[in-house]
């Protein structure tokens, strides 16, 4: 059977950074191929170049045995390739169908035909089984539900390659389920299936053929039936890596973060959280499973105070706080990583060691009362950069010019190179690849056993049965369940975040 | 130390260039127009930097450019189109004036302190209420600044021609300002440059060193990330809306004070305006306004001389002025050097 | 355009020696080819220079500021008689006469109110121009509706004009017993005053919708934007202002019944003349003033009213009748 | 919300104006009909500013761009004895400012407001150079006296009686509106302005359709700057824009972004000049001059202090577009 698509020895370089480096690479129909790599190791760039958003600097592309121009979008959509990116290419004020169609919209006598766009998106979104509604406007919607959009986006023009760029990083595990249902499915159609992400539990579940990128270079092919995660993960980083989290039993002593009764609205003024209470103790990392748009970033901002509670209280260590800002929760003793890094986390422009000290910068020694020293920044920021592991050629660097993991990791250095009683941790490991999962793993847990309390929010339902202490499940606004870790059960948690009624412990 | 020279160089051989090619495309409009442009430009040159009158002119003219423009880039560090320095800094003018001839009897020492303070207050004041609505009411400053130019031009005319007129005679124009107000030269070069100067070098030091500097500069890149961070978004945008109207009220009293020793309307026609030049032209740095200012000062002061002895329309001090900041900011010269293109953005549209 | 009016006799060079004699003027913020009170002037300069075989040149001022120092390029050069347009330059014009006292200078607009031997105010008593306009006015319109669209009321020669055809209107109802509605004299903003077309036009047309018939047009271009579009409605007058617009404004001519002239050009030929001839006095200097030739309207307007004009021009001129403008 | 709101501002415009008419119908005619020539030319340049920041570009050179078409239109066409030529030029011109500032910003990815601003001064600069006196056109474009619907009582005398141009100008207005929202080149130019690599990832190619709308917005600059020099007064002079390429920035952050907003928001303006003038024609108020023109200016911050809401912005507008960086 001839190649669906095929890639010969494609370099691409930006400035210094040799992204890839003649890769070759081939995708049958009806073959699903997984793509994995650490961050940076240049596997968007690949898929890019395919796409046509990238424009390579060497190498040939061809889809079906015939050669794809250079950088031509609108071609290679045209030749049936399809793609869901790594970041959201939604239109955030529109519509569902008004971003279904884009670049390819139903007209009569020039005018977009609207109503006949949604009945298709009914359709399309009926055929795949993934529910949606055609007139919701983006940036309304919860993660998953742009997600969706997104990949009903990739289907919509018949695609005979359908590329996906970590589409599950963002997806509980059911939707994750499903998802890799809709792509097995549209395998066995023969639609020839490129598929990247970080979760090595995916590519054993789905991959036909695993192909692993290394700096910028192919590191090796095998498949899941040939290969543990274990060995995966050495390919892609070139060492070994320790996949198993690996943690002393916790010494959990007083409250030090008690939030009772919480009432908290979204940003339509729905009520988000309600009524929720949870305790954290010193020593211990409380993990919040649930599916995301239960109330889990409304929690964790009312915590940290970026979004006014309607009722209930929150004590930290003992001391009632009252509705403060962001840097007076910090103040109050509560380190924070935030869920969106490219927002909150870090100016971009600014230099690494500006950003370790963004909610410091005015106290000592970074600031004598009015007066900034730039040596205490700039050796922080060194210190730091050394002891979190930052790669950057300088701590002087702008942050922008970061991997994805390591942004992170100047995040979680920043929070967690404080020492404060509490610790909240919104998705810490979201996009971020294999090896700064286990360092970050590291961080969170050594604040824990240096006493500080850790409330753990995430999506992946396996980081945080590994990582916590105790489990609390989130529905609905409410904790519906909590468990010990040590007795939890991944199904019994699974079924209690889908909303049925289980068993307390 | 090599990275260091290499930056300096950069940081000057474009601005050089730009001013060169900018001078041989003039060259051509000046031939066109029957002229001769070797000695339009020696005319020009020897005016603006051939004397220490020459000089002296310059530098008064550079003098309010050099503040106008600090009032419109320290609100482009924030994140803050600022085009209402004009209104700024005409309300300062006014302000000043009016301070200049009310008191009488004062010490010059305390008289032109007095009146400066007069000056930075009622600038401060009009970008006050861009500030505030803009902080409170999510209006955006642009219109604002737009429409505050425009009633501060008409109340000034009102002020200046009613109640704070010079009596018995037919002008809009106060009276003139004591003599203790009066801003005098220092060596043979106006005074109120000095004062232009450690404005900027405050300022710089500012945005440098301090904290205040940091809250601005990190709401003007990434607002959310400085709320997140403790930083009061109202308060950074209307500290430095209060900053720059207080710096274009400073502009229009220097020049009052030192200049025209009363209020007149046309006396500060484009002060303003010309600030947003300068401030591009300086991308916004605070010393880099400096030498823009000293620039378009120059070319202004001497325009009148270059027609006067070399029979050149005086606009073409403008058409250079585009063609200066076109070289400076477009990437030719850049890619012409081979050098690494760094990209300037002071505005990231109405949103930011 | 070198700015520079040269006659066979004398070259630039030859300025500031004995025997030549050069004029410079210097232009308020606008240009020296603006139709308005700079180009008078300059006209006026070029012929008074051609008519006693001298030299004249101008610059054209940017910034208000420079006053002082564009006057000085000339004084320093040499230059026998320095004119400065516009009132805004009084005080620079003050300065400069008392620094170089060997030099005349012709302030246009310029109301001196302490004479200085070698300064002279060109002045126009601009409200008897508008007067009689506005009784040529008050006596053509049908409708009774008189109107002005002017620059910006602080300048004091624009409001002179207003109110003097708006006094004048009110002396031709009384001549005629009718019982005319007051003039409505409609002020440009005073950013912009004189260069804003668009809402001189817009303004006409708001007028002429209204039954307004009879319109003056007094602000530069401003003033001008309101003729043309008057001219493009048949049946009304407009009023022009300054120079004869007939030729200024060629556009206008479907209306443009008369303009209420100030006669710049005549007047500073004339000092140039009297300075070059060494009769020239400090103080004031009364330009002429009147209405234009009513050019192709001529035989249109009733010769009743222009026997009515013509016997009222002397006697608004000499004070006879006063215009009742509050200077 | 935002329906509502235009509900109201239209019934409650339309409720005001039957007052005012039932109170002086010659006087309140008269006020609107002027309101349009006032309004147009700050609708038109209003126009280039949509256009522009729809699809990402801030352009603040729209001052200049009417400046320069104005300028050529009114030469070129007093030269070709010829006003249609002189419109064409016109807007040939704008077209070559458009393309000016695309290059600028889009190719060279150069600071948007810097590009505006250069292309204001040089307007500034070559046409005050450049002008020469005594040309003229043979004649303006004439009021249009449009049979049926000029005889319309109430209506007709406002709506009929403007110049080609004007005519063209509105229907344009209204047509860019349908373009926006109901084509595909709408959708596609809204989503390059709000989230340009989500149009890229569709195969709209950004740098293409960034260039036709700036280059279509510079040929309405230049319709605006032949409106001011071939059909409102007939001249051209030295800076004789006055600003109004400055006030429609504010024309269109008042009209939302939006055609329509735009145009109504412009009416205001123009209703607000007329209403100023009426009130000196009426000598109503006793108050000085320079608080009735200040009047327009003064509502229109109360107005969007009062009912603010913080308007939202195209999100992608004046960030340069880096294809490699989706
Ligand atoms: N537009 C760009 N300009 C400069 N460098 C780039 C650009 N895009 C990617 N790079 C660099 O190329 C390398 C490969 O990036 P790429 O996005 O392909 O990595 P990736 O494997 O997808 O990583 P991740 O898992 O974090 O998504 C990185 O070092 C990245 O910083
Ligand atoms: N990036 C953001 N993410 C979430 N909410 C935000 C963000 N920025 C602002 N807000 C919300 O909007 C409100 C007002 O924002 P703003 O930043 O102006 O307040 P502030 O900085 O606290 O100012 P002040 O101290 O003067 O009250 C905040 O209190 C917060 O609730
Ligand atoms: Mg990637
Ligand atoms: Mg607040």
């Amino acid at each position: 059977m001839t190649n669906l698509l095929e890639v010969e020895n494609l370099s691409k370089r930006f400035g210094s950074v040799q992204a890839n480096h003649e890769i070759s690479l081939t995708v049958k129909p009806g073959e699903i191929v997984a793509l994995l790599g650490e961050n940076g190791a240049g596997k968007s760039t690949l898929v890019k170049a395919v796409i046509g958003l990238v424009k390579p600097d060497s190498g040939v592309i061809r889809v079906k045995g015939e050669e794809l121009p250079y950088g031509d979008t609108a071609e290679a959509i045209a030749r049936g390739i399809g793609m869901v990116h790594q970041h959201f290419q939604l239109v955030p004020v529109m519509s569902v169908t008004e971003n279904l169609v884009l670049g390819d919209e139903p007209t009569k006598f020039g005018f977009i035909q609207m109503q006949k766009a949604k009945r298709e998106t009914a359709e399309l979104s009926k055929r795949y089984g993934l529910a949606i509604d055609p007139d919701a406007i983006i940036e309304d919607l919860p993660v998953g539900m742009a997600q969706r959009v997104e990949i009903l986006k990739a289907l919509r023009r018949d695609v005979s390659l359908l590329i996906l760029d970590e589409p599950t990083a963002v997806l509980t595990p059911q939707e994750t389920d499903e998802l890799l249902e809709v792509l097995r499915n549209l395998a066995k159609k023969g639609v020839g299936i490129l598929f990247i992400t970080h979760k090595l539990r995916e590519v054993m579940a789905l991959a036909d053929r695993v192909v692993v990128l290394r700096n910028g270079k192919l590191a090796g092919s095998t498949t899941p039936k040939e290969s543990s995660e274990s060995q995966l993960a050495q390919l892609m980083v070139g060492r070994e890596v320790v996949l198993h989290v690996e943690k002393g039993p916790g010494n959990p002593t007083g409250a030090a973060l008690e939030v009772r009764e919480l009432e908290v609205l979204d940003d339509r003024k729905l009520e988000a959280v309600k009524g929720l209470s949870l305790q954290v103790n010193a020593g211990e990392i409380l993990g919040i499973a649930g599916v995301e748009g239960n109330g889990q970033r409304e929690l964790v901002e009312a915590i940290c105070g970026m979004r006014n509670r309607r009722k209930g209280t929150v004590r930290i260590a003992g001391k009632e706080v009252p509705n403060l800002k962001p840097h007076e929760v910090h103040a109050a003793g509560v380190s924070h990583i935030p869920e969106d890094r490219e927002r909150h986390g870090l100016v971009a422009s600014y230099s690494i060691a500006d950003n370790l000290v963004l909610n410091r910068f005015d106290q000592e020694p970074f600031a004598k009362g009015w007066i900034r020293n730039l040596d205490a920044v700039a050796s922080n920021g060194e210190e730091l950069v050394e002891r979190y592991d930052i790669r950057t050629p300088s701590a002087s660097a702008p942050a922008s010019s970061l991997s994805g993991g390591n942004k992170q990791k100047t995040v979680v250095a920043r929070e967690l190179s404080q020492d404060l009683p509490v610790v909240v941790a919104s998705q810490p490991t979201r996009g971020v690849d294999v090896g700064s999962i286990e360092f970050i793993h590291k961080q969170l847990i050594s604040a824990r056993d240096r006493g500080a309390a850790v409330l753990l929010v995430s999506a992946e339902l396996d980081e945080i049965l590994s990582l916590s202490d105790r489990v609390a499940v989130l529905y609905g606004g409410k904790i519906v369940a909590t468990f010990d870790s040590k007795f939890a059960n991944r199904d019994e948690i699974g079924r209690l975040m889908a909303g049925s009624q289980g068993a307390h412990s | 130390m090599a990275i260091l020279q290499r930056v300096k160089l950069q940081t000057l051989s474009i601005p050089l260039l730009s001013l060169l090619i900018a001078f041989i495309f003039g060259s051509l409009l000046i031939a066109m127009q029957g002229s001769n442009p070797l000695f339009a430009y020696q005319v020009l040159f020897t005016k603006a930097f051939g004397s220490i009158e020459g000089i002296a002119t310059t530098l008064a003219k550079a003098t309010p450019l050099i503040l106008s423009g600090l009032a419109v880039a320290i609100c482009l560090r924030a994140g803050l189109f600022n085009i209402g320095a004009q209104g700024q800094l005409i309300s300062g003018a006014l302000a000043s004036a009016w301070a200049g001839y009310s008191f009488v009897g004062l010490p010059f020492l305390i008289h032109i302190p007095l009146a400066l303070l007069f000056g930075a207050f009622f600038g401060s004041f009009v970008a006050l209420v861009a500030g505030l609505l803009k902080a409170y009411r999510g209006v955006h400053e642009v219109i604002t600044t737009i429409m505050l130019n425009s009633i501060v031009i008409a109340l000034a005319d009102y002020l200046a021609s009613t109640p704070f007129k010079e009596p018995d005679q037919p002008i809009t124009r106060t009276p003139k300002i004591e003599e203790s107000a009066r801003i005098p030269d220092l060596f043979g070069l106006p005074f109120g440059f000095f004062i232009a100067i450690a404005i900027s070098v405050v300022f710089w030091w500012l945005m440098r060193r301090t904290t205040t500097g940091f809250r601005i500069e990190t709401i003007g890149r990434n607002r959310n990330a400085g709320w997140y961070a403790g930083i009061s978004v109202k308060r950074v945008i209307i500290s430095s809306m209060l900053l720059g109207g207080a710096t274009a009220g400073i502009a229009g009293a220097v020049e009052t004070l030192s200049i025209t020793g009363r209020f007149e309307p046309a006396f500060n026609a484009g002060l303003g305006f010309d600030g947003i030049t300068v401030a591009l032209l300086a991308r916004a740095n605070p010393l880099g306004v400096i030498p823009a200012a000293i620039l378009i000062g120059g070319m202004r002061g001497a325009a009148s001389t270059m027609q006067f002895r070399a029979g050149v329309a005086p606009e073409i001090v403008d058409l250079l002025l585009a063609l200066i900041l076109f070289f400076v900011t477009a990437p030719i010269l850049l890619r012409l050097l081979k050098r690494k293109e760094e990209g300037i953005s002071l505005s990231s549209g109405w949103s930011n | 355009s070198s700015g520079t009016e040269e006659t066979a006799a004398i070259t630039e060079a030859d300025c500031g020696t004995e025997g030549a004699f050069c004029i410079g003027l210097v232009t308020d913020t606008g240009k020296v080819d603006d139709k308005s009170f700079n180009q008078s002037a300059w006209e006026g300069a070029v012929a008074g220079a051609e008519n006693v075989g001298g030299f004249a040149k101008y610059i054209e001022t940017l910034d208000p500021k420079d006053y002082a120092t564009n006057i000085g390029q000339f004084a320093d050069a040499g230059y026998n008689v320095i004119i400065g347009v516009g009132f805004l330059m009084a005080e620079a014009m003050t300065t400069a006469a008392k620094q170089y006292p060997d030099i005349k200078f012709i302030g246009v607009d310029q109301f001196q109110g302490e004479a200085l031997p070698n300064l002279t105010g060109l002045v126009f008593p601009e409200d008897k121009a508008g007067f009689l306009a506005g009784v040529l006015a008050g006596h053509l319109t049908t409708s009774g509706k008189t109107g002005a669209v002017l620059g910006t009321e602080v300048v004091p020669p624009v409001r002179y004009f207003g109110e003097g055809f708006r006094n004048g209107v009110a002396y031709a109802a009384q001549l005629l017993g009718k019982d005319l509605p007051a003039t409505k004299l409609i002020y440009h903003a005073p950013d912009n005053a004189f260069n804003d077309p668009a809402w001189g036009g817009a303004t006409a047309k708001q007028l002429l919708s209204q039954g307004y018939d009879v319109i003056f047009g007094a602000g530069g271009n401003t003033g001008n934007g309101a003729l043309l579009e008057i001219a493009k409605t048949p049946g009304a007058y407009c009023v022009g202002v300054d120079a004869d617009q007939w030729g200024t404004l060629p556009e206008a001519q479907p209306c443009l019944v008369t303009s209420a002239m100030k006669l710049i050009d005549k007047g500073v030929a004339a000092l140039v003349e009297a300075a070059s001839a060494g009769t020239i006095e400090g103080g004031n200097f009364f330009g002429d003033v009147g209405l234009a030739p009513y050019h192709d309207f001529d035989s249109k307007i009733d010769s009743a009213i222009k026997d009515k004009i013509a016997e009222l021009t002397p006697q608004v001129l000499d004070g006879t009748v006063p215009t009742g403008v509050k200077l | 919300m935002r329906f509502r709101l235009s509900y109201f501002v239209i019934v409650s415009s339309i409720l005001l104006f039957a007052y005012f008419y039932s109170q002086n119908s010659i006087v309140t005619s008269s006020v609107v009909f002027t309101a349009i020539p006032f309004a147009l030319p700050l609708a038109l340049a209003a126009m280039v500013g949509v256009m522009c920041e729809r699809t990402g570009i801030v352009n603040i050179g729209i001052e200049g761009t009417m400046l320069v078409s104005a300028f050529t239109a009114f030469f070129l066409g007093a030269i070709l004895k010829n006003i249609s030529a002189g419109l064409f030029i016109g807007i040939m011109t704008g077209v070559l400012v458009g393309l000016l500032l695309s290059v600028m910003t889009i190719t060279w990815k150069m600071d948007q407001i810097i590009a505006g601003v250069i292309i204001n001064i040089m307007a500034a600069g070559i046409t005050s150079f450049l002008y020469r006196q005594n040309y003229r056109i043979p004649s303006t474009f004439l009021p249009i006296d449009i049979p049926v619907i000029g005889d319309i009582p109430v209506i007709g005398p406002i709506v009929s009686n403007h110049g080609p141009i004007t005519y063209f100008g509105i229907i344009f207005i209204f047509g860019l509106w349908v373009a926006l929202y109901k084509t595909p080149w709408g959708l596609r130019s809204r989503s390059v302005g709000e989230h340009p690599s989500s149009a890229d990832t569709a195969g709209v190619s950004v740098v293409r359709l960034r260039y036709i709308n700036v280059t279509i917005a510079g040929a309405v600059g230049g319709l605006a700057g032949s409106y001011l020099a071939l059909e409102a007064v007939g001249i051209f002079e030295r800076g004789f824009t006055a600003g109004k390429g400055f006030t429609a920035l504010a024309i269109m952050i008042f009209g939302r972004w939006n055609p329509l907003g735009a145009f109504a928001a412009a009416l205001f303006f123009g209703l607000s000049q007329a209403v100023t003038n009426q009130l000196m024609i009426d000598e109503v108020v006793q108050i000085p001059q320079q608080f009735v023109t200040m009047l327009p200016y003064v509502l229109t911050i109360l107005i969007l202090a009062i009912s603010a809401g913080k308007v939202r912005p195209p999100a992608a507008e004046g960030i340069p577009y880096e294809k490699e960086k989706v």
